[in-house]
C-alpha cells in the first residue's frame, strides 16, 4: 500500500521536476545522442568551438528574457546587431582606436534600444511591431552607415576576441558568463528586477502600486539593444568583418526561441536566466549537430522543428492550475 | 432592508440627456478607435494621390489590391488567431507549401491540385492547433517550429528546393488568379469575399464569441463553459487554411515555377497588418475591417515608395521600417485617446 | 505522379523520374537537335546564331527578336523612362555590381532609369515591376528573383506593350520573343563545371571535398552544384570524395560558422568549393582561426570574382575563382535599343565569364576587372 | 422550509483535493436537494471555492466522490458540468469583458437565425432579462465598461437564465448593493419555488439567515457542521467558523467602527470641484486628519471614479488637489504615492494583484523605494515587514513565497491591504476594503482602519455596504450619476436619509425628464 502511493507521489514529484529543469534534461539528451553518435564530440576543442559561437546567441537571449519578462518581445535585436557592426566599422575605418569604436557600437545599440522603449512606454505602441519597425527599418540604416557592402576589419584586438581563451575558455565565453550573472543578479536583487517582473505581471496594477513603469520599460528596452551591440560586436570580431545584411539575420527568433525553451513564459512575468543560458546553448548545440551530420537542410529544419516541441513539452504547464 | 423610499435601481436610464450625451461621444471614440487604421489609411491615400501624380491612376490601384490580396488572406485568417489569444508564424511557411503542392499536383487537374494543396495547409493548421490546445505549448514556439519544419517539407518535397514545380498548358483554376472581374483581378475579390466570410464568422456567429470570449481571459471563458479547446483548435486551422487558400491563388496567377523559398518573413507582414488594424496581441479585442485597413496600408506605402521617390535598397528599406513606424503610432494613438486612458 | 510534375517544372523537359538533380544536371549538356542546349531552348531559344559576337558574348541563339511584333513601340530614350528592377537587397558585390552597372550604363547615355529592388520576395518583383509600368515606365530591365514566377509581371507588361528584358538569370518556359524580349544571361551551370575543373586541376584530382551550398530553394544553387558535381562524374574525378555538404546561405557568416564545426567532425577535409565568393572568404576565416590556410592545406574554389576572392589568389589561399559576371548593364541597354528601334536582338545572350588563378589574379586586381 | 424527502441531487462523498504544499481540501460530504438553498460558510481560505470547482469540473478531486442525481459523475471541465445542469457563478466576476452586455448574456448558448447570431433577440431579450434584475443597461456596450457590481449581476442573470437544476453562487453579492441583494435573494426565492438547488457562498451573514436553508461550515478544509440554518444563531456561527468558543467573540463587537471626535484640524486631503467630462461633476471630497469620509452612492455613481481621480489615476479636466495644504499636479499615481496617498483598488484581479508574484513580493512592491538602498533591496527588511503584515491580517498561505494567484480571494485582498499599508498613508483611499473577507477578518480590518484614523490618518471609504459606511465614517458624500448630491454629517449619517438624498435626486431628474 505505502509503495503504491509513494510511487504515485515520486511520479508527481518528477513530472515536477522535470517540468522545471526541461531545458536541462533536452540538453543533457542532445550531449549524450552526440557523444555516442557524433565523430569527435568528446574533447576539449569541441567544447571551445561551441563556447566561441554560442556567446552572441546568449548575450542576446539575455536581454530578450529581461524584455519577455516585461511581457513585450523584441523583434529588433538582429537588426541592432547590425547596426552596431556598421557603427564600429565605420570608427574603425575612420582610424579611431577600437575601444572607441566599440564603445561607440554599444552606444548605438543602446539608443536604438531607449528608442524602443520610448514607442512602447509612451506611444504604448504593441512591441512586437514596435520593434518590428526596427527591425525592418535597422539594416537599412547600417547598411547606410557602411555604404552597402560588407567592410572588411583588420583589428589585430580582434584576434584576441576570437581566439583568447582563459584556462580554456574563450573570452567571450567568459564575458556572455558575465554578463549572465549581472543581468542575473539584476533581477533577483535589485528594484528594477521586482518593477520589471510585476509590469509583466500586471501593468495596470503596476501603474496603481506607483511603479515608474514607463521608465523601467525605456531601461529594460535600452537593456536589451545594448546587449545586442555587444553581441554585434562581438559578431563583428568572430568575421573580421562587419556584414550588416546579415549578422544577426534572425536572431530574434534564436533568442525568442532560447528564452522560452529556457522556461521563461511569453506571458511576462517571471524571468529564468540560467535556464535562458541553457536554451542558447541547447539551439547553438542542435545546430551544430545537425551540420556535423551533414543533415540535408530540409531534415534540418524538420528535426529542430521537432526538438524544440519536444523540449518546451517536457515543460508544458501542469494540468490543474487556476 | 429599511429603504421606505423607493430607489430607482436604473443606473443608467436615460436622465438629464446626460447619459445620451454620453452615448453619443462613446459612440464616436470607439468609432474612431475601433477604425483607426482605416483613418490612417484614408489619409495616407488621400495623401498619396496628391503628392504622387502616378498612385492614384486606376491601373495602379488596382496593382496594390491584387498585390495586396495574398498577404490579405493570410492576414485574415492571422486575425482570428490573434484576437484568440496566440499567434501563427508559420504561414509563410504553410504559404509556400500550398503554392508548390497545387502546382506539383497540376497535372492531376484543378480539383486535386487545389483540394491537395488546401488540404495540406488545413493539416500543418490542425496539428498546430491540437498542440497547442490539448499541450497548452506557447503558441508562438509551437508556431515558429511550424515555420521552421513546414520551410524544411517544402525543401524535401522540392528535393532541397531544386524542383520549381510549373503548370504546363492553361489549366481550369488559373482563372482564379488570372481571372478579374468588373476590370479588378479576381484574387481581390476572393480576398474580399474571405474578409467578407471572417467579419460574418468573428461577429455573427457562436464560434466568433467564443474566439473572442477564449482570447480576453482564456480561463474565464474555460469557467464559463465555452469550447476552449475546440476553438483554439479551429483557428489554427482557418489560419493554415487562408494561408493555403493564398498559396493556391499565388499558383495560379503566376502560374506555378515559384522557389520553394516563397513566401519567407510572410508572417511578419500579415501579423504586422492585424496589429496595425488595431487587434490587440494580448487577445480579445480585434477587427476584420482593421486588418483589411492595415494590410492595405502596408501595400500602399510600399507602392509609394517605388512610385514616389527613387530610392536604393536600402534607403527603402528605413523609409518603409519608419513609414511603419509612424502608422503604429498614429492608430496607437487614435485608438487610445478614444479607449480607457491608463495614465 | 509527384515527380511527373517536378521534372515538367524544371529547367528541362526530360522525364527522368529518379533523380531531382538528373533534369538541371543535363540541362546544357544534352543538346538537341540544333545545337541547342535544353536550358536555352527553355528559355525561347531555337538556334545557334552565327553572327560575328560582341565583346562579352558567349553565344547567341536566335530568333531575333523585335519589340514591334508585339506592338511595342519606339521608345524615345531622351525623354520615356525605363526601370530596372533588382531582386535582391544590393548588399553584396554582386548585387551593387549589377545594380552599379545598369545606373552608370544609362547615366552614360542619357537615359532615364527608375529602380526598385524587391528584397527577394517574389511577390514584390511582380508589383515592382508593375508599379514602375503605372509609373509610366516603357521597358523594364530586371533581373529575375527566379527563372519563373514572374508570370503576373510579365503578363501585365504584355499587355501594357512595355518591353521586358530579363538579365542574369534567363527566364524559362517561353517561347522565343513571344512572352519577353531578349534575354541576357550567366550559364550557373557552366559555371558549377568551370569550378569543377578548376578542383580538379588544383588537387590534382584527389581530395576529400566539402562543399558549401548557397541558399536552399534557390536556382543559382541548385544550377552551381549540378553543374560541379555533373563534371566531376564526367571528367571520372572519382578521387575527389564529396565528405560534406551543408548550406552557407551565400554569407560570409554562415559559411565561416559551417566550416568551423565541419572541420570538428571532418578535420581531413582537403578542400572546399563555396558557391559564391562570401562563403569562401567566410570559410577562409574558419580555416585562419584554426591554422589550416593556404592552398597547400586547404584548397578553395569559389564562384563570382568579386575583390576579394581574387585578393585570397594572391595571398595564396584560394586556388581558383569563376567569374559571373554582373555587368550587364551596357550590353542589356544595347539589346533593348536594338529590340525596340532597331532590327531586333537575338532572343537568348550568354556572357562570357571569365576565370581567375594565381596566373592572371594580381592583375585583374590592377585593372579593375575584380568588382 | 421544505423538508427535503427526496433524494439528494447533488453529493459529494469525502471530497479531498491538495495543491501543491496545501490541503485545501479534506474528507468534506455534502449532499444537496432540490428546492433547498444550502449556505457554505467559512473562513477565507477554509475551502470554499475549491469544494465547488471539484464539483464543476475545474479542478479534479484527490480522492472521494460526486453524485449527481445518484449517478457518479467527474467532470473533465466546467463546461461538461454546465451540460449536465450545474450553472455556477464562480468567485470574482468571470467574464469575457470586451464583449457586449448582450454577447455576454447568452455566451455559449447563443441564439441564431440562418447560422447567424439572431442579435435583435439577443440584446431584447437580454435588455429584458437583465430588467427583471433591476438593471437598466446599454446592452450594446461592451461589458468591461461597467462597473463592477453591474458586471456581477450580469453574471448572476447569465447563469440563472440558462435553465440548470443546480445553481452555484461563490460570493455573488460582493460587489453589490442592498438593492441587488434583495434583488437577488428574491430570484433565490424563485428559484427555490422552481425546486432548483442552489449552493450559495457568502461571508456575509444576514444573507445566509435570510435565505439559506441549511448551513455547512468548513475549516481549514475540513467539514465543520452542517445543519438546519435556524438551528443556530448568529454568534454560534461565527464561533464554529472560526473555531472559537462563543463567548470570546463578545469581546469584540460586532463592527469595530465608530465615530470619533474630529477636532477641527486644517484638512489633509482637500479635493474640491473635480471635473471630468461625462465621468464626475464638480465633487469635493475633504478629509481631515482622523476622519474617515464614506462615498455613498449606487452601482455606477462614480464613487470609484472619485477615488481614482484623487489618486491621480484617472486624468482630470480640472480641479484642485492638496494634501497637507499642498497642491498636487502631477497626475499619476506614482506622485501620488510619494505625497503619502495610497488607495486599494476595487478591482482586485485587474488592477491590484500580480498574480505569478509571491505574497512577500506583492507586499513589498509599493514601498520599494523605502526598502531599498542603492537599488538594491533589503532582502531582511522586505521579510520583517511581511511578517508583521501576515500575521497581523491572519493572511493564511503555505507561506510568503507561495504565489498569490493560488491565494483564496479574501487572502488576495489582505494581501493588497498589506502593501498599502506598508507604505505608511497619510491618505487612504478604500475602495471596497472588506469585500470577500471573511467575517473575523472584517472586524480586524475595520478596528484597522479605526486604528489608523485615530492617529490621524485621512480615510476615503467606499463600500457596497451601506451600513459598513453607515458606522464607520464620519462624514458621508453622496454621488450620484458623477454629480454630488450632498454631505452628511454627524448623526444625519443613516441609511435612510442616504436612500432619500439618491431618491429625490431621481424624482427631480425624472420630473426634468418629463418636461
Ligand atoms: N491553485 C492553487 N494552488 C495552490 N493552492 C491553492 C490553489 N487554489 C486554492 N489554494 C489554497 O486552498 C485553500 C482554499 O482556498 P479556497 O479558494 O477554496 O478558499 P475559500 O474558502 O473560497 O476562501 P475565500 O472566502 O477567501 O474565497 C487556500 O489555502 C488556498 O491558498
Ligand atoms: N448600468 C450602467 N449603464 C451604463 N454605464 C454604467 C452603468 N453602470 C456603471 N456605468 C459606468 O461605469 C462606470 C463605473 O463607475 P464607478 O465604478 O465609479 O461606480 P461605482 O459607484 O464605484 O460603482 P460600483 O459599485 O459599480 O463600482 C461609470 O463610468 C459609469 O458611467
Ligand atoms: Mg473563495
Ligand atoms: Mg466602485
Amino acid at each position: 500500500m505505502t509503495t503504491l502511493t509513494a510511487s504515485l507521489k515520486d511520479r508527481t514529484v518528477v513530472s515536477t521536476w522535470a517540468r522545471e529543469h526541461g531545458v536541462y534534461i533536452a540538453l543533457v539528451l542532445l550531449i549524450a545522442f552526440n557523444a555516442v553518435a557524433t565523430t569527435n564530440f568528446l574533447t576539449v576543442d569541441t567544447l571551445q568551438l561551441l563556447f566561441s559561437q554560442v556567446p552572441p546567441v546568449i548575450i542576446v537571449s539575455l536581454g530578450m528574457a529581461l524584455v519577455i519578462g516585461t511581457g513585450g518581445v523584441d523583434l529588433s535585436v538582429g537588426a541592432t546587431m547590425a547596426i552596431a557592426s556598421a557603427v564600429l566599422a565605420k570608427f574603425v575605418v575612420g582610424g579611431s582606436p577600437i575601444g572607441v569604436a566599440m564603445a561607440a557600437a554599444v552606444v548605438a545599440g543602446l539608443l536604438v534600444g531607449v528608442f524602443n522603449g520610448l514607442v512602447v512606454a509612451f506611444a504604448r505602441v504593441q512591441p512586437i511591431v514596435a520593434t518590428l519597425g526596427v527591425l525592418v527599418a535597422g539594416r537599412g540604416i547600417a547598411l547606410v552607415i557602411t555604404g552597402g557592402a560588407l567592410v572588411e576589419l583588420f583589428v589585430p584586438f580582434f584576434k584576441d576576441v576570437r581566439l583568447g581563451k582563459f584556462l580554456g575558455v574563450p573570452y567571450v565565453m567568459i564575458v556572455a558568463a558575465l554578463l549572465a550573472v549581472g543581468v542575473s543578479f539584476l533581477v533577483r536583487r535589485t528594484a528594477f528586477g521586482y518593477r520589471l517582473l510585476a509590469i509583466g505581471g500586471n501593468r495596470r496594477a503596476s501603474v496603481l502600486a506607483g511603479l515608474p513603469v514607463r521608465r523601467t520599460l525605456i531601461v529594460v528596452y535600452a537593456i536589451s539593444g545594448t546587449l545586442a551591440a555587444v553581441a554585434g560586436v562581438i559578431a563583428t570580431a568572430r568575421l573580421r568583418a562587419s556584414d550588416p545584411s546579415y549578422i544577426g539575420l534572425l536572431m530574434e527568433l534564436s533568442a525568442i526561441t532560447a528564452v522560452v525553451v529556457g522556461g521563461t513564459s511569453l506571458n511576462g512575468g517571471r524571468v529564468r536566466i540560467l535556464g535562458t543560458v541553457t536554451g542558447a546553448i541547447l539551439i547553438q548545440l542542435l545546430e551544430t549537430t545537425l551540420v556535423s551530420h551533414n543533415a540535408p537542410d530540409s531534415v534540418a529544419r524538420m528535426v529542430e522543428a521537432v526538438i524544440i516541441i519536444a523540449a518546451v513539452y517536457i515543460q508544458r504547464p501542469a494540468r490543474s492550475s487556476r | 432592508m429599511t429603504t421606505t423610499k423607493q430607489a430607482p435601481v436604473a443606473v443608467a436610464a436615460d436622465h438629464g440627456g446626460r447619459e445620451a450625451a454620453r452615448a453619443r461621444a462613446r459612440a464616436l471614440t470607439s468609432l474612431i478607435s475601433r477604425n483607426g487604421a482605416v483613418a490612417v489609411l484614408v489619409i495616407v491615400v488621400l495623401a498619396g494621390t496628391l503628392l504622387v501624380s502616378s498612385f492614384g491612376k486606376p491601373d495602379n490601384l488596382r496593382n496594390v489590391a491584387l498585390a495586396a490580396s495574398f498577404i490579405g488572406i493570410i492576414a485574415a485568417g492571422m486575425t482570428f488567431v490573434i484576437i484568440s489569444g496566440g499567434i501563427d508564424l508559420s504561414v509563410g511557411s504553410t504559404y509556400a507549401l500550398a503554392t508548390i503542392i497545387s502546382a506539383m499536383y497540376a497535372p492531376r487537374g484543378s480539383f486535386i491540385a487545389v483540394l491537395y494543396a488546401l488540404l495540406a495547409a488545413g493539416l500543418v493548421g490542425l496539428i498546430q492547433g491540437l498542440i497547442i490546445a490539448r499541450w497548452r505549448l506557447p503558441a508562438f514556439i509551437v508556431t515558429l517550429a511550424g515555420l521552421t519544419g513546414v520551410r524544411g517539407l517544402v525543401f524535401y518535397i522540392t528535393h532541397e528546393g531544386n524542383d520549381h514545380p510549373r503548370i504546363e498548358g492553361r489549366l481550369a483554376f488559373e482563372a482564379l488568379g488570372t481571372g478579374s472581374l468588373a476590370t479588378i483581378g479576381t484574387p481581390v475579390w476572393i480576398m474580399l469575399a474571405v474578409f467578407g466570410i471572417g467579419w460574418w464568422a468573428l461577429n455573427r456567429t457562436p464560434f466568433g464569441q467564443s474566439v473572442q470570449a477564449v482570447g480576453g481571459n482564456q480561463s474565464a471563458a474555460e469557467l464559463m463553459g465555452l469550447p476552449v479547446k475546440r476553438t483554439q483548435t479551429i483557428v489554427y486551422v482557418v489560419s493554415g487554411l487562408c494561408a493555403g487558400l493564398s498559396g493556391v491563388l499565388t499558383t495560379a496567377l503566376s502560374g506555378g515555377g515559384q522557389e520553394a523559398r516563397i513566401g519567407d518573413a510572410y508572417e511578419l507582414s500579415a501579423i504586422a497588418a492585424v496589429v496595425i488594424g488595431g487587434t490587440l496581441l494580448s487577445g480579445g479585442v480585434g477587427s476584420m475591417v482593421g486588418t483589411l485597413a492595415g494590410v492595405l496600408l502596408l501595400f500602399v506605402i510600399q507602392n509609394l515608395i517605388v512610385q514616389g521617390a527613387n530610392l536604393n535598397s536600402y534607403v527603402q528599406q528605413v523609409v518603409s521600417g519608419s513609414f511603419l513606424l509612424v502608422v503604429v503610432i498614429l492608430q496607437a494613438a487614435l485608438s487610445r485617446r478614444a479607449g480607457t486612458s491608463e495614465t | 505522379a509527384l515527380l511527373t510534375a517536378c521534372s515538367t517544372g524544371s529547367n528541362s523537359g526530360s522525364t527522368t523520374d529518379d533523380s531531382s538533380a538528373a533534369p538541371v544536371a543535363t540541362a546544357l549538356g544534352s543538346a538537341n537537335a540544333g545545337g541547342v542546349p535544353a536550358a536555352i531552348t527553355a528559355a525561347g531559344g531555337t538556334e545557334l546564331l552565327t553572327r560575328p559576337k560582341g565583346e562579352g558574348v558567349s553565344a547567341e541563339y536566335g530568333p531575333m527578336c523585335k519589340g514591334s511584333d508585339l506592338g511595342i513601340g519606339k521608345i524615345d530614350f531622351k525623354k520615356d523612362t525605363i526601370g530596372w528592377a533588382q531582386s535582391e537587397k544590393e548588399a553584396n558585390p554582386f548585387r551593387i555590381a549589377s545594380t552599379k552597372s545598369q545606373i552608370e550604363a544609362a547615366k552614360a547615355k542619357g537615359w532615364k532609369l527608375l529602380t526598385t529592388n524587391a528584397q527577394s520576395n517574389v511577390q514584390q518583383e511582380n508589383s515592382d515591376i508593375k508599379g514602375m509600368i503605372d509609373k509610366g515606365a516603357k521597358a523594364i530591365i530586371f533581373s529575375p528573383i527566379n527563372s519563373t514566377g514572374l508570370g503576373d509581371a510579365i503578363a501585365y507588361a504584355k499587355s501594357k506593350k512595355v518591353a521586358m528584358i530579363p538579365v542574369d538569370r534567363n527566364i524559362t518556359g517561353v517561347q522565343g520573343c513571344k512572352d519577353v524580349g531578349p534575354q541576357l544571361g550567366s550559364d550557373f551551370v557552366e559555371q558549377g563545371r568551370r569550378a569543377a575543373d578548376a578542383m580538379i586541376k588544383a588537387t590534382g584530382g584527389k581530395a576529400k571535398l566539402a562543399i558549401l551550398l548557397g541558399a536552399s530553394g534557390v536556382n543559382v544553387t541548385d544550377d552551381r552544384t549540378a553543374g560541379f558535381l555533373d563534371q566531376l562524374k564526367a571528367k571520372n574525378a572519382s578521387g575527389i570524395e564529396v565528405v560534406f555538404q551543408q548550406t552557407g546561405d551565400f554569407t560570409r557568416e554562415k559559411g565561416k560558422s559551417v566550416t568551423e564545426t565541419m572541420l570538428r567532425a571532418h578535420p581531413d577535409v582537403t578542400a572546399i568549393y563555396a558557391e559564391n565568393d562570401e562563403m569562401g572568404l567566410g570559410a577562409l576565416a574558419a580555416l585562419d582561426d584554426a591554422g589550416k590556410s593556404g592552398t597547400d592545406k586547404v584548397h578553395i574554389v569559389s564562384i563570382d570574382g568579386t575583390k576579394g576572392a581574387v585578393q585570397a589568389i594572391v595571398d595564396g589561399n584560394f586556388d581558383a575563382v569563376i567569374e559571373s559576371n554582373p555587368a550587364f548593364g551596357p550590353a542589356s541597354q544595347a539589346a533593348l535599343e536594338a529590340y525596340v528601334n532597331g532590327d531586333g536582338a537575338p532572343a537568348v545572350t550568354i556572357t562570357t565569364d571569365n576565370q581567375y588563378d594565381s596566373s592572371n589574379a594580381a592583375e585583374a586586381l590592377s585593372s579593375g576587372k575584380a568588382y | 422550509m421544505t423538508t427535503p424527502v427526496t433524494s439528494p441531487i447533488l453529493k459529494v462523498t469525502s471530497a479531498s483535493k491538495r495543491f501543491a504544499g496545501v490541503r485545501a481540501l479534506e474528507d468534506v460530504s455534502i449532499e444537496l436537494f432540490p428546492g433547498e438553498v444550502h449556505a457554505l460558510v467559512g473562513e477565507n481560505g477554509a475551502g470554499k471555492s475549491t469544494l465547488i470547482k471539484l464539483i464543476t469540473g475545474v479542478y479534479q478531486l484527490d480522492s472521494g466522490s460526486v453524485q449527481l442525481r445518484g449517478e457518479d459523475v467527474a467532470f473533465a471541465s466546467p463546461r461538461s458540468a454546465q451540460h449536465a445542469g450545474i450553472a455556477t457563478i464562480y468567485q470574482e466576476v468571470h467574464l469575457a469583458p470586451q464583449l457586449s452586455v448582450a454577447r455576454n448574456f447568452f455566451l455559449g448558448r447563443e441564439p441564431t437565425r440562418f447560422g447567424s447570431l439572431d442579435l435583435k433577440k439577443m440584446n431584447r431579450d437580454s435588455a429584458e432579462a437583465l430588467k427583471r434584475y433591476g438593471i437598466v443597461a446599454d446592452v450594446k456596450r461592451p461589458l468591461g465598461e461597467l462597473g463592477l457590481g453591474i458586471q456581477q449581476m450580469v453574471a448572476i442573470a447569465r447563469a440563472i437564465e440558462s435553465d440548470a437544476k443546480v445553481v452555484i453562487m461563490d460570493e455573488p453579492t460582493s460587489s453589490l448593493e442592498p438593492r441587488e441583494v434583495d434583488l437577488l435573494l428574491d430570484l433565490v426565492g424563485q428559484l427555490k419555488a422552481k425546486d432548483v438547488a442552489i449552493v450559495y457562498v457568502s461571508h456575509k451573514l444576514d444573507e445566509v439567515f435570510r435565505a439559506c436553508d441549511t448551513v455547512t461550515v468548513l475549516r481549514d478544509g475540513k467539514l465543520v457542521s452542517t445543519g438546519p440554518t435556524k438551528d443556530l444563531t448568529r454568534r454560534q456561527l461565527i464561533a464554529r467558523m472560526l473555531g472559537r468558543d462563543a463567548a470570546e467573540l463578545d469581546e469584540g463587537a460586532r463592527t469595530q467602527l465608530q465615530r470619533r471626535e474630529i477636532a477641527d484640524a486644517e484638512p489633509v486631503l482637500k479635493a474640491e470641484h473635480l471635473n471630468r467630462r461625462l465621468i464626475l461633476e464638480d465633487v469635493s471630497v475633504v478629509v481631515r486628519p482622523g476622519e474617515v469620509v464614506g462615498l455613498a452612492g449606487l452601482l455606477g455613481s462614480g464613487r470609484s471614479e472619485t477615488a481614482k481621480a484623487i489618486f491621480g489615476a484617472l486624468p482630470l479636466d480640472s480641479g484642485d488637489i492638496a494634501v497637507d495644504g499642498r497642491a498636487l499636479t502631477h497626475q499619476t499615481p506614482a506622485s501620488r504615492i510619494r505625497e503619502r496617498v495610497a488607495m486599494l483598488p476595487e478591482d482586485r484581479k485587474a488592477e491590484g494583484i500580480i498574480p505569478d508574484m509571491s505574497i512577500r513580493d506583492n507586499i513589498g512592491l509599493a514601498a520599494l523605494p523605502q526598502l531599498t538602498k542603492a537599488g538594491l533591496v533589503s532582502r531582511k527588511r522586505v521579510d520583517d515587514i511581511v511578517k508583521t503584515f501576515m500575521t497581523r491580517l491572519r493572511i493564511k498561505a503555505a507561506g510568503p513565497q507561495q504565489k498569490v494567484s493560488e491565494l483564496s480571494g479574501g487572502n488576495q485582498q489582505k494581501v493588497l491591504l498589506a502593501r498599502l499599508l506598508c507604505l505608511n498613508p497619510r491618505v487612504l483611499l478604500l475602495d471596497e476594503p472588506t469585500r470577500g473577507i471573511d467575517v473575523g477578518a472584517k472586524a480586524e480590518v475595520q478596528a484597522l482602519i479605526a486604528e489608523l484614523a485615530e492617529k490621524g490618518m485621512a480615510v476615503v471609504l467606499i463600500s457596497s455596504e451601506l451600513e459598513e459606511v453607515v458606522e464607520g465614517s464620519d462624514s458621508v458624500v453622496v454621488l450620484r450619476d458623477g454629480a454630488q448630491l450632498g454631505r452628511l454629517v454627524g448623526d444625519d449619517i443613516t441609511e435612510d436619509k442616504i436612500m432619500d438624498l439618491i431618491a429625490d435626486a431621481a424624482s427631480e431628474q425624472l420630473e426634468e425628464a418629463a418636461k
